[in-house]
């Protein structure tokens, strides 16, 4: 196959890094010069690239064009996530998840408030790992939702109960024994 | 009492003092292994101040630390002394080492930039498959207990920097100035506020006070008078208390407050606080 | 070009899918049939196809792989506002970054030694992006916290691994030429 056209190109990467489908207008943008026939042109060169004998195609969706894998690779694609590095938590999802531990129920403000910084994703990541989760709404203004640690948490820890969590004056003492390797 | 301001010294064009000194050396021609520091000192402070860096911490270190070396290259040394070490060795150890560093950002800056100009694929589109493929499962977790203990410890010890300050009230002294103020009023009909407050008083005492004044008022033992905005506050004479009253200043009836005092929160009767920055 | 043979379609998938490099562990998780050889083959395959006039190339990166962009387009994607560049580091944080990527593991103290600036809130922000995490403790009073470089930082920079990043005797200035009494 040839060589794609500039304009072909530029398609390529910007349906390549965009998150969501690429809307006639956004095409547009990319190259004011190029005319309605030039876009479609290059668009046809895309998926005619991809066509032939690729994993990726080109695909109509929403009004707009997207780049996504076929059918046919989505189950190889989930076990290679599986087997994607083991997840670690940031120092920072660790220090969230540590306040929690310690200050259940808590509000998302309360946090923000303690560690200065805005934790809306973190708290995400938090949940989708299944070791918070929501356990009841705050009163006061808003009703703001109040997270807890969940049991996957206490297991994950091997814990019985969240009463085995160090009390902070035992902290110093369960720190020092424990000789950290670098991973 | 206002409390001493925190620095925030935004750094746009310095990153820190080695760099300022850095720049000044290239700016002057000056070989950093053999550097006249008394011009340099010199230099460093009027460049820091003309900067407005000159309230900076890690700055005036600097200068502090310059001017010391400078002292210490006046002092007289014997010629051939084989002990004697150059005083500047340190700084320019530490010079050199800073450097070093920058040229490793340089390094890292174009690198940096070159990876900028590349765009990966968005974490989500990745997930968004023509066959529609679910969230994607990461990969097991792995975090031990260590991990998570540490993390505690270093909220612990964030905690004690100022952005969690606890704040521990003062007790106030009601009924001391409660005293003060009948005894004050029994001796002249009327009394500036400025007379019952000193000068350099503090916050617990303005409003120790103010509190006395707003309970005698609300007693009828005195009335509370202001000319015109902005004029001295005047406390006049009332109704004459209580002979019991005037006794013993443990027993004035402040009920709550009295009793703990660091937990004041006691409001005049009528629920209405006056601005203190105001009435003062 | 003819078509890319099953292995490499499926690594392409698995590319493309992916916001991070594809890790050696994920791509063998792929096809456990495959052979070092096989899937060094399917790699090079790949990375043929993109070579050939695409927008889009395979580069090696923190111990994996990846799919990129190629620079010239990106001005044109961020204009159209189909993505946007990750914020640039500030200066502060570049040093402190370099200081950890040589000196690892290392204490806060060191940098701040070296720095001449206290470092408290860069060492959270280069956290709480994930450039750097704490690895350990130090030996001595107070036990102070070690900290390394992670997957991210080499991604961030495109390395493939921190031995790209210039050895301290090619540097202009030599490490520690000065040889002084530590006060």
């Amino acid at each position: 196959m040839a060589d794609l056209s500039p304009l072909a190109r530029l398609f390529e990467a910007a349906l390549f890094a965009s998150a969501s489908p690429v809307l006639p207008d956004a095409l547009a943008a990319l190259d004011p010069e190029a005319s309605d026939a030039d876009r479609l042109a290059a668009l046809a060169e895309v998926r005619a690239a991809y066509d032939d004998g690729h994993a990726i195609e080109l695909v109509d969706v929403a009004g707009g064009w997207q780049l996504l894998t076929r059918f046919e690779y989505t189950q190889a694609i989930e076990r290679a996530q599986l087997a994607a590095r083991p997840h670690r938590l940031s120092a920072a999802a660790l220090e969230t998840l540590a306040l929690i531990a310690y200050r259940q129920p808590v509000t998302r403000a309360d946090i923000e408030d303690i560690r200065g910084v805005s934790v809306g994703s973190i708290l995400k990541t938090l949940l989708e790992r299944g070791l918070i989760d929501v356990v009841g709404r705050a009163e006061g203004l808003g009703r703001p939702l109040l997270y807890g640690t969940t049991p996957a948490f206490l297991e994950h820890f091997a814990l019985r109960h969240l009463g085995e969590l160090p009390r902070s004056d035992e902290l110093a003492i369960a720190l020092r024994p424990v000789t950290v390797a670098a991973p | 009492m206002a409390e001493p301001q925190t620095f925030v010294v935004e750094l746009a064009q310095f990153s820190g003092p080695l760099d300022l000194l850095l720049t000044l050396l290239r700016d002057e021609q000056i070989d950093i292994s053999d550097i006249p520091v008394a011009r340099v000192a010199e230099q460093f402070v009027a460049r820091i101040h003309t900067l407005g860096l000159d309230e900076a911490a890690d700055f005036l270190e600097m200068a502090a630390r310059l001017l010391r070396i400078k002292a210490q290259m006046l002092l007289p040394r014997r010629d051939g002394d084989e002990n004697w070490e150059d005083p500047r060795a340190e700084l320019v150890r530490r010079l050199l080492e800073y450097q070093q560093m920058r040229e490793v950002v340089d390094v890292l800056e174009r690198l940096g930039e070159a990876r900028r100009n590349r765009l990966a694929r968005p974490p989500d589109a990745g997930r968004a498959t023509a066959a529609g493929l679910p969230a994607t499962p990461p990969g097991p977790l792995a975090v031990s207990w260590i991990d998570l203990l540490g993390a505690v410890d270093r909220l612990l010890r964030a905690g004690r920097r100022p952005a969690f300050h606890a704040i521990v009230a003062r007790a106030l002294d009601v009924p001391g100035a409660l005293a003060i103020l009948r005894a004050t009023l029994v001796e002249r009909a009327r009394v500036r506020w400025d007379d019952l407050v000193p000068a350099e008083a503090e916050p617990w005492q303005v409003l120790s006070v103010l509190f006395a004044v707003l309970e005698l008022a609300r007693l009828a033992e005195c009335a509370i008078e202001q000319g015109a905005p902005f004029a001295p506050v005047e406390i006049l004479r009332g109704r004459v208390p209580p002979r019991s009253a005037l006794v013993a200043d443990s027993e004035v009836a402040l009920g709550d407050s009295t009793a703990h005092p660091e937990h004041f929160s006691g409001e005049p009767a009528d629920g209405r606080f006056e601005p203190i920055g105001a009435t003062v």
